[in-house]
């Protein structure tokens, strides 16, 4: 379904790409794990277009989107997550979902009926918003969320574009326990429907979800395999996993 | 469904389409012409505010649309063109592509750098209509024959030219208030409130800003068109900076992206310069303070005295 | 055009963009980097000048009256700040202009109050005035060489102020996150109000300056105003090296341009043609280089890294 | 009924000054008179234009419509009268313009309501060219600001000139920074400089002009640069240079001495060539509703009062050509500090005598 | 023992909207005091009140036996209080040792920035970038040494874990575990309850803006099962 062959990119001297090559099949969960800094947003920002690689490609469903802008790719069926949470401040929380599952859902070159009244918008994205947990929070403006609550909109945007393929950025990051172990149960639910590229520290939820770990260090993968070859390769566990994994 | 907003506004408009009545019966026709400069303001604060309000790209060069509108009727008319119509597809189509031309390429920018690389363009039209020797340069043009409707001098002067300049603002105002809350201007705000949000949700935003960017250039362009069959003359300073700034300040002092705040800012900013210089010259020293107090104590602007708490378009 | 001719209009656009340098620098501080729009900034300009002439006046002396004004031009400022900037902090841009807006036309109608419509002037001061001979054929006033030595200073100092001293983080990571910096213990308020202060006395030293060369009117700071936007932004926002590089390149450019236009015109087009577009274009000049800069680097030429 | 006089001058910004003399030199006339023109009560209302086109139209039509003036007298500039022009005119109310006389309305467009009482733009720089022919000059640098009235200068100084122009250079309007201007100059040859700089810009041009040292080697020659208005501020460094008008504050004659003593006891400066067109506007007006017997409603008999031009002007002979515009003598006139320390302009000598614009015979009326 | 922060009957919200409703909340001298409870519950929300951040609509807060209700929040911060806020909020605009100096407060033997390069590693490595080029770890690494930096007698951190790989997550635990040794007191907004249990002294979970359970180590060991039961539905 998404495949990346080959990429690289560096800031100045920094190289934080450094020939990057994976797969992702349908159906599956991969992981990118490793440590602060490794590169793996920059990853995810080069996937979703957000920045342009040096070289190398990428395919979404055997298509090179490489040189596709960024609303492209998202045509194409790219959805993805910001790992410092992203979302329309001034709209409430029902709008910013509607925004998004507009995105895919018709023009957006109509001038003159009320999009707030399109009911098939609102619905799908009171189900998403419900889904994720935030079902009674859809008439607060955004600004208004606490940290952990900005994190379910954050995803709940993600996910009402319907992609074809997600990106989560650090999903869990800012959730409690029980909203984690929720999330993990949608991503669980939704793998099925599709493909996706995670990014986590959360160990638990990595073990849980992922088919297939990488792990980057300093740019580079230096280890691949199922979640319990990762946690014994003694690679991935001096550089990132320690001994508490 | 008649919410706070579309009942303020219906006073203005019913207030409006009374006036040419009731003025007589107070014996104040004069009021007239001044209700038609605050009406022309108006109709280019409610496009301004379209592009600022909606789309927070800050133009300190929408100006220069009304003076390319009213200059392109003022040559029209003087090369003996003189259906209103015909007219109107004359500015549409310059001030439109003007628009697009300059859009595109200020539309690169954003934030501060979009406001000065709209002055920027807006001087360089200035300065451009300052140098039309055959055209008054400086000191303008007395047009002495203007537009026609279907032949008739209707639109020219008095109430046909009033009720003309009312249905203008009419429907630019319901315009920009049905474009605000239809799909595109959704995508509009996105984009304001967080442009790379709104790229990452499918959009791409420069190309709804730049339509939103003509549209509000047309609109202004118009009534650019209407100030000439007012004023019967075009001068380059309709199209100065602090006209720009004039607009925002119009803009800004009604109430952001709110449905009536141009508007209001408009009849503001009219009214009490007449108001204010007829009872001191010094007056500037009222109206300065005044502005500031408005500021600091009416947060949402106009709008918000009159409706409170209830930002309607964000 | 003569080689001496050619010196004295780099000189002249040298101190010119000095004197946008002055005016640019305050407002790029407050601006820029506190990320308030000052538009007010070009009336405190005015200000400078009319109070160098008030004060000449009264004190017979440019030197007391330098000091004196300066001290005044600073002390309008903070009570600016005390009574209307600081409400404003918080809000939004388009506030700040506004309210800003308002405080012009106050300051602009208070000076024909004050002073009376027409157009004042000061003399130069007595030791600075006559001219040097540079070359042997080009003399040049003293007291605008004095003004490129002093723009050049407060431009050094400013530079390594903000670059590298703790005051200089301060403000510059006040601007983004003034919340955390006073989360952390640093009295923002305080801090943003020595900044304005600092940047009114900025714009009131640059109103001093001008005002034996210029004239002093009201309304003199709106012009100069926009042109020190241009400066900055060209520069790239709250970044004092980008509005130093700005500013020389708008001095030399509109200086330049202001008498070589017409003349490269004159070369393609007939002596009436070129009069008519020449001073058009060499007007437009600085606006043509700010979109051409814009429209390939849209965050300007030197941009303050990180902020917004 | 009493007489209702609008006028519509510049009173903001800079120019303010210019429409200040126009207020007070009007005001002057009516005072003398107790109040009455033609033995009429005046209700004078003052409106200022801002120098916006759209504030002078809105004041223009309140003056015409609310007020239903009898005359409008207005305006200092140009482009201002371009812009209220036309409504006033075609409500057959009369406009007479004590100081914007545009080559506009002189010709073609010439109107049976309009009068001026100035002068016809050109015509002050046409008298700067002869001016210059009489000092001998025969290099001369000739700069404006780049606008209308820059340009009409231009051109009239040019039309009478027989030298040669060394070079002629257009500024900007409100032009800072005269540096250049100046070393051009000085390396320009010239024996002398013809300019027409109103307001701030003369006043700085004139201070650079001297800080630049170019005083001992050229001749400073000006309209509209060394007034009244802006000697204040140019004090020493603009005496002795060269002027032509209509009129200066010393021209000796009965009328004039009363006026300008009266003029400066009540107001406190002397005035210039805007508040004398004023003082004489008034006693125009005084003279023809004197002339119809108060009765203003036929026009044509004010219009014929008018164009007679009845009354006694402080410059001496006075009279309207076909187009409304004045017929009058023009000097020469050269700066001068009195002993008081204040400065003026002064008369030299009369270079051309019943002086006519050139559009007057493209005037059908 | 003496409390270095106590909050009492605090009430306090946003706009119109009521978030607190009469938190009680003391802060042992030398201990290790934690805030749990759902997202959007108010922890934060009483982090903000207690640093100034936002003013109470009731109660007080007494800093080292001080009114400080209502003060500024640089006055609370040079009564000794260092904060890692949610989020991060580096300074984006300066560079990782501008982040660190610009608003450090120097005590003999107290933090430096050789000691927090040497805590962590990687921001040394990162030392020239600028707040906004760092990636989301590394923001909260320079976040925690901001505040450190600033020599605090009580260290506040709000979910200071958050986007920390497990090697640096251990590592900033263990540094706790130090600073806690060295008579440092900590106030801690986390959810990693293993952690928490190992070094916290005292315990308050915080539900719709109430304190709804309280206890020292003790009752924390005893009770974990109802403690997570409000942590869960
Ligand atoms: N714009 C930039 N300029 C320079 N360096 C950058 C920039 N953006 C990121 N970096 C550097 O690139 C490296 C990789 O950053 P990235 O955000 O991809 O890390 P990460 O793996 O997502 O880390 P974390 O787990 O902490 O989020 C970091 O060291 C960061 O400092
Ligand atoms: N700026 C704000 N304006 C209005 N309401 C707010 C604001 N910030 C937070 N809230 C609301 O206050 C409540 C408490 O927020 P707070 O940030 O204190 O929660 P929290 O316990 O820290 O949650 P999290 O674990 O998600 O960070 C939430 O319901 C939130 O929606
Ligand atoms: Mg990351
Ligand atoms: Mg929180």
């Amino acid at each position: 379904m998404l495949a990346i062959e080959h990429l690289y990119k560096s800031f100045g001297a920094l190289q934080v790409s450094k020939d990057i090559s994976l797969s992702v099949a349908t159906g599956q969960c991969h992981a990118v794990i490793g440590p602060n800094g490794a590169g793996k947003t920059t990853l995810i920002h080069q996937i979703s277009g957000v920045l342009r690689q040096d070289s190398g490609r990428v395919l979404l469903g055997g298509q090179d989107v490489s040189h596709l802008s960024v609303w492209e790719r998202v045509q194409a069926g790219l959805g993805r997550t910001f790992q410092i949470t992203s979302v329309l401040p001034s709209f409430s929380v029902l709008e910013n979902v509607a925004t998004a599952v507009q995105a895919k859902t018709g023009s957006s070159l109509k001038f003159f009926a009320r999009a707030a009244d399109e009911a098939a918008l609102n619905e799908k994205a009171q189900a998403t918003l419900s889904r994720v947990g935030l079902g009674d929070r859809i008439d607060r403006p955004a600004a208004d969320l606490s940290h952990g609550e900005l994190r379910l909109l954050e995803i709940a945007i993600a996910l009402a574009g319907s992609p074809k393929f997600l990106l989560l950025d650090e999903p869990m990051a800012g959730l409690g326990k029980t909203e984690s172990a929720a999330l993990i149960d949608l991503l669980n639910d939704l793998r099925s429907d599709f493909p996706m590229l995670l990014v986590e520290h959360d160990m638990d939820a990595v073990f849980q979800l992922a088919d297939e770990v990488s792990v980057l260090v300093e740019g580079e993968i230096v280890a691949r395999g199922t979640p319990s070859e990762v946690r014994e390769n003694p690679q991935a566990r001096a550089a990132y996993l320690g001994d508490g994994a | 469904m008649m919410d706070r907003g579309a009942l303020i506004g219906g006073v203005i408009f019913a207030l409006l389409l009374a006036m040419p009545v009731l003025l007589p019966i107070v014996g104040a026709e004069y009021l007239t012409g001044l209700l038609i400069k605050a009406m022309l303001l108006a109709i280019a604060a409610i496009s301004l505010d379209l592009i600022i309000g909606h789309g927070g790209m800050v133009s300190l060069g929408h100006a220069a649309f009304i003076g390319v509108g009213a200059y392109a009727t003022a040559i029209g008319l003087e090369s003996g063109i003189e259906e209103i119509l015909v007219l109107l597809a004359i500015t549409l189509a310059v001030t439109g592509g003007l628009a697009l031309v300059t859009g595109t390429l200020a539309l690169r920018t954003s934030g501060v750098y979009f406001l000065m690389i709209t002055l920027a363009f807006g001087q360089m039209i200035y300065f451009t209509l300052t140098s039309l020797a055959a055209y008054g340069g400086d000191d303008g043009l007395t047009l002495w024959s203007l537009a026609t409707f279907f032949g008739s001098d209707i639109v020219q002067e008095g109430e046909g030219l009033y009720f003309f300049v009312f249905a203008a603002l009419f429907l630019t105002w319901l315009g920009v208030w049905r474009i605000s809350q239809s799909r595109f201007g959704r995508v509009l705000r996105a984009a304001r409130d967080n442009p790379q949000r709104a790229e990452v949700m499918g959009y791409p935003i420069a190309r709804y800003q730049l339509i939103a960017y003509v549209i509000a250039a047309c609109i202004a362009g118009v009534s650019g068109l209407l100030l000439v069959q007012y004023a019967e003359f075009v001068s380059p300073s309709i199209a100065a900076w602090q006209r720009s700034g004039d607009l925002i300040v119009a803009v800004v002092l009604g109430g952001l992206g709110s449905r009536n705040g141009a508007i209001l800012g408009a009849f503001f900013i009219v009214i009490m310069e007449e108001f204010l210089s007829s009872i001191f010259h010094e007056w500037r020293l009222i109206y300065g303070p005044l502005l500031v107090v408005l500021v600091l104590y009416a947060k949402g602007g106009l709008n918000d005295l009159l409706h409170p708490k209830s930002r309607e378009a964000s | 055009m003569s080689l001496t001719l050619f010196l004295i209009l780099c000189l002249n656009g040298l101190q010119y963009g000095l004197l946008l340098f002055l005016i640019a620098a305050g407002l790029t501080l407050v601006f820029g980097v506190m990320g308030f729009i000052n538009l007010a900034h070009g009336v405190q300009y005015m200000v400078g000048a009319y109070l160098i002439f008030a004060f000449t006046g009264l004190t017979g002396s440019f030197w007391l009256a330098l000091v004196l004004s300066l001290i005044t031009a600073l002390l309008i400022g903070l009570l600016l700040e005390y009574v209307v900037f600081r409400h404003l902090y918080s809000r939004s841009h388009l506030d700040q202009v506004l309210a800003t807006f308002g405080i012009i036309i106050f300051l602009n109608e208070l000076a024909k109050v004050l002073f009376g419509p027409a157009t004042l002037s000061i003399d130069t001061p007595e030791l600075l005035s006559g001219s040097i001979q540079l070359t042997e054929q080009l003399r040049y006033p003293v007291y605008r060489l004095v003004t490129i030595g002093v723009g050049l200073v407060v431009a050094v100092g400013l530079f390594l102020t903000i670059s590298y001293t703790r005051t200089g983080m301060l403000i510059r990571a006040g601007s983004t996150t003034p919340e955390m910096v006073s989360a952390l213990g640093v009295n923002v308020k305080q801090l943003f109000q020595i900044v304005f202060g600092v940047g009114a006395m900025l714009a009131g030293f640059a109103g001093v300056i001008a005002a034996p060369i210029f004239a002093i009117e009201p309304g003199m700071g709106d012009n100069i105003l926009i042109i020190a936007f241009v400066v900055i932004i060209i520069g790239g926002v709250g970044s004092i090296g980008g509005a130093f590089v700005a500013a020389i390149l708008v001095g030399l450019i509109d200086t330049l341009g202001r008498s070589l236009v017409t003349e490269a015109l004159g070369l393609v087009f007939n002596a009436s043609m070129a009069n008519q577009i020449g001073p058009a274009l060499a007007s437009m000049l600085i606006y043509i280089l700010m979109a051409a800069i814009l429209v390939f680097r849209p965050k300007g030429l030197l941009p303050a890294k990180g902020a917004t | 009924e009493n007489l209702k006089i609008g006028m519509v001058v510049t009173l903001s910004g800079p120019p303010a000054a210019l429409g200040q003399q126009i207020v007070d030199g009007f005001q002057l006339a009516l005072d003398e008179k107790g109040g009455m023109l033609g033995g009429q009560a005046v209700d004078l209302i003052v409106e200022d234009d801002e120098l916006k086109p759209d504030v002078a139209l809105l004041k223009a039509t309140s003056l015409i419509e609310r007020e239903e003036v009898d005359f409008v007298v207005g305006t200092v500039f140009s482009n201002m009268l371009q812009a209220i022009f036309k409504p006033i005119v075609e409500s057959e109310t009369f406009l007479i313009s004590p100081n914007a006389g545009p080559s506009t309305f002189a010709g073609n467009n010439c109107n049976p309501y309009f009068f001026v009482t100035s002068y016809q733009n050109n015509q002050n720089a046409e008298v700067s060219g002869m001016v210059a022919n009489e000092e001998g000059f025969e290099n001369v640098f000739v700069m404006a600001p780049n606008y209308q009235a820059g340009r009409d200068n231009v051109e009239g100084f040019n039309k009478t000139f027989e030298g040669t122009v060394t070079d002629e250079v257009f500024t900007p309007l409100g032009h800072q920074d005269f540096s250049a201007e100046l070393a051009r100059m000085s390396t320009s040859g010239a024996d002398a400089v013809f300019t027409f700089m109103p307001g701030g810009m003369g006043v700085r041009l004139v201070g650079q002009f001297d800080g630049a040292g170019l005083k001992d080697s050229m001749k400073f020659m000006s309209v509209f640069t060394t007034d009244e208005t802006t000697l204040p501020g140019q004090k020493d460094a603009a005496v002795g240079f060269l002027a032509a008008g209509n009129w200066a504050p010393d021209m000796d004659n009965e009328a004039n001495n009363a006026f300008v003593s009266a003029f400066e006891e009540k107001y406190g400066y002397i005035p210039g060539g805007y508040a004398m067109q004023a003082y004489d506007t008034a006693n125009l007006i005084d003279s023809a509703v004197a002339a119809t017997g108060g009765s203003l409603e036929d026009k044509d008999a004010v219009r014929a009062a008018l164009k007679a031009a009845d009354f006694t002007s402080v410059r001496g002979d006075f009279s309207f050509n076909n187009n409304h515009y004045p017929v009058q003598d023009f000097h020469a006139l050269t700066v001068v500090k009195r002993d008081d320390g204040k400065f003026h302009t002064s008369f030299v000598r009369t270079v051309v005598e019943d002086y006519a614009d050139s559009f007057a015979s493209e005037c059908g009326m | 023992m003496s409390h270095i922060a106590r909050i009492e009957n605090l009430h306090a919200g946003y706009g119109r909207a009521e978030v607190l409703f009469g938190i009680d909340m003391q802060v042992r001298q030398g201990a290790v005091t934690t805030l749990m409870g759902r997202n959007g519950m108010g922890k934060s929300t009483t982090i903000r009140c207690l640093m100034g951040l936002l003013t109470p609509r009731e109660g007080s807060i007494h800093i080292s036996g001080k009114d400080m209700t209502g003060a500024p929040p640089f006055k609370v911060a040079q009564a000794g209080l260092g904060l890692v806020p949610e989020g991060r909020q580096v300074f984006p605009s300066l560079s990782v040792v501008e982040n660190l100096r610009a608003t450090a407060r120097p005590r003999a033997d107290g933090w430096t920035e050789e000691r927090i390069f040497e805590a962590f590693p990687r921001l040394a490595e990162r030392k020239g970038h600028y707040g906004f080029q760092l990636s989301g770890g590394e923001q909260q690494m320079l976040a925690i040494g901001r505040a450190l930096m600033t020599n605090p007698d009580l260290l506040v951190l709000d979910e200071a874990t958050e986007g920390l790989a497990p090697l640096i997550r251990e590592e900033i635990w263990s540094m706790l575990d130090r600073l806690k040794q060295t008579g440092l007191s900590i106030l801690l907004v986390d959810k990693n309850l293993d952690e928490l249990a190992r070094i916290s002294d005292q315990y308050y979970v915080i539900e719709k803006g109430k304190i709804v359970w309280s206890g020292d180590a003790a009752a924390f060991g005893a009770e974990r099962t109802k403690v997570e039961q409000y942590l869960h539905l």
